[in-house]
């Protein structure tokens, strides 16, 4: 019979911050969607711009991802590297 | 979530002695907090509204008589599911019937956490709603002569946008007033 | 000091999920008071046209209103012909 | 003095987890509102285009409307036809 | 050593309580600021008109604010004169 | 008297899982919705450009089906195919 | 050897309401961001009533920050001035 | 008799973890769906840049897609190739 | 044989308090984004004026930042200056 | 045998504290995808202005962020720095 250890419990709870990070990814889901509907929006109407259009479109979009992959970066280091029960 | 690990903390924590009123009565306290949450809704809703309406008078200071008072009376609709929470969590506060009901005390607190989490829902109606009295807002701002046959659409369309909000009225409801789950023990 | 019973446990989880069910309620309370908004907006602009707006209108209302009811429906289960303490 | 037996946990649980599904709901609700406040604008915009607009906005709220419907399934499946408990 | 007492237990779902109750002043912020925002446009199109303008705005604003004020009122409530205490 | 055994606790977590990652259809409904709004005002405005406003819309709205798909499959691995019970 | 009292489960959910009622900021800080947006487009547009706008967008900011104040107040309450430990 | 073990709860955890990744799915479905419509839009009134549009469309979505990917990819990992197990 | 203490406890729910707490910086995120759009727009259209857009918009966007800096220091304090330890 | 200790209670609630405070991502990712949209739209639009709109964005974008990173900032601390431990 083996109870359930402090360890136990600290990654149990890993696991749950680790999905709880990822949350975040909501954000530059919606915000990169909304300036892929811009660009396209923004091509239909000035073809000739497409290049500037979609180089600023993704510039933006690299600049909105940042939040996302903090929440991607805590998660694997909670899943592959946990620094907590170093502590224990 | 916190909130449902903290609630399964408690419930799950044999230091705690529950007493069965005394979870019941704690549960409560969570529960008219929850309920609150549908204040949100209002909120976003009734300051759409009051844009449009400031909105209107710089567009059309002739129409801003008839356009203000679509906004409030578009508002007033749209305020009830913030008055169905705050009577929800009041009575959970003052009243609630399930505090001196028969029972295995865990059924009677989750039943009042139930009755409280609905009425999160009031959110949707408080913003819909808020949404249409800004529009009325806008467009009676535009045509004050069309006053009454914007009103009469966005009275009805806001009507149809509280349904939702009065089916989780109904449920929080029957969870304190007419539970039958307490039946099944 | 009485017990947690598991048919209790099983009633007391069920009265948590028909209010969890509810909160599909914010997005027809959402939607709808759009339509019930651009149906105003549109009795504004074309009153000739009032007809088809509002029914155009509250067609798209019921429809948008499903989910609200499917919510409402697994909470009455929940509640009122709960399945699960049979299986107990 | 009956304890909580596992099978009481999994259903109690399942309970939470169907309320948990309906959540979905909010989505649609919002979407095919927004189609409904488009589509009524619309209407009062182009009367003599009425059929096409509320069939495109029928067409598109029936595609709104499918995670909706699987947190429907999800949620009766949890009730009803529970495999959780077959694996106790 | 004395155990968790149900006052406690009162005491400390009060306090959880009243964080959850202010959660609804999200409401007010978001729909304040969108008047806050059509106001200072409004100024800026008719300069003229801004006294009905900002007239306009802090009556709806106020209106708006209410569902936060009721939030207040009830964490002032759970954490200054709580009536639950006085039912164990 | 059977006590909640490891196994139980893994298929009743698996079922709040499984409630939980529906959560993801609010997503595909909301922006589906918002798709099938703009086709029904595209149609009104260009009825002979009908055809190729739908396909965009149904083409898109596949594309934002997805995550709500990759909930559903999550939901479905645990229920019916659950990988964790295995590594008890 | 000393067990968890009342006063420490009532200060732990204390630190729990107090980083509940924060989240009243979201709202303030969206509307008000909107503000600042609104402000700055009737700024480019209308230089020569710069004045008003913003005194405007700062009217209607002020009222949309009392909700986060609110929740803040209610915060330090719980922080520093806690009611709820008297009530033991 | 077998009580839960530490192996068992990190387990359940990691179910539920792996459900709260998904809801990362909520923002590429909204994002996704906005371009979606504003794709059709776009087809709508320049039918003859209908390449340029949903290519520029397609783009933008594969973009918004990442986070949703990450929440699945981490979600994988907490079923099929969990670490934490191992740290145990 | 340690178990858990009152201050164990309180510290415990202090980190999640001060998780919860961050939660504020949704707000100001996405309204300062806003304020960013709005600016990068208008000073596309009027070049002219860009000392006075950028000028409003970091202005109202500094405004929009305080509630998520409530939401950092409450954090801060639960953090590093806990009040609530000294009460036990 | 070794039970639960306050440190390991403390720890499993900071890894839960670290994943709530990522969820702040959300904000920015949101902000910063209006602002990249808004972009693309005002480079199509005035392409000879493109060198100050994405300034104006950058800008802007950088403000939005910071939310997100005083929530990277306390899952962090709690992770690698944590001074909760340090008062047990
Ligand atoms: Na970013
Ligand atoms: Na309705
Ligand atoms: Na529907
Ligand atoms: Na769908
Ligand atoms: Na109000
Ligand atoms: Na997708
Ligand atoms: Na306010
Ligand atoms: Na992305
Ligand atoms: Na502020
Ligand atoms: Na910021």
């Amino acid at each position: 019979m083996e109870p359930i250890t402090g360890r136990a419990l600290v990654l149990a709870c890993s696991a749950i911050g680790a999905g709880l990070a990822m949350i975040a990814g909501i954000g530059p889901g919606i915000g990169q969607g909304y300036a892929a509907g811009k660009g396209a929006e923004g091509v239909g109407r000035q073809p000739e711009a497409q290049g500037d259009i979609i180089r600023t479109m993704l510039l933006g979009a690299a600049v909105a991802e940042t939040t996302g992959i903090y929440g991607l970066i805590i998660a694997l280091i909670l899943l592959f590297a946990n620094p907590l029960i170093n502590l224990l | 979530l916190a909130l449902v690990i903290a609630l399964i903390l408690l419930f799950g924590n044999p230091l705690v002695v529950q007493e069965g009123d005394g979870l019941v009565i704690a549960v409560s306290a969570i529960a008219a907090g929850i309920s609150m949450i549908a204040g949100i809704g209002p909120g976003v809703g009734q300051g759409y509204a009051a844009g449009k309406g400031a909105e209107a008078a710089s567009m059309n200071p002739d129409g801003s008589r008839p356009s203000t008072l679509v906004m409030l009376l578009g508002s007033a609709v749209a305020q009830t599911s913030g008055i169905f929470a705050l009577v929800i969590s009041l009575i959970l506060m003052y009243a609630n019937p399930l505090v001196s009901g028969h029972g295995a005390a865990i059924v009677l607190a989750a039943s009042t956490l139930g009755a409280g989490i609905a009425m999160i829902a009031g959110i949707g109606p408080g913003i819909g709603q808020g949404y249409a009295a800004g529009k009325g807002t806008e467009a009676t701002g535009k045509r004050p002569k069309l006053q009454s046959g914007i009103i009469k659409t966005m009275i009805l369309g806001q009507a149809v946008a509280q349904t939702t909000g009065i089916y989780a009225l109904v449920i929080a409801l029957v969870l304190m007033f007419a539970n039958p789950l307490i039946k099944l023990l």
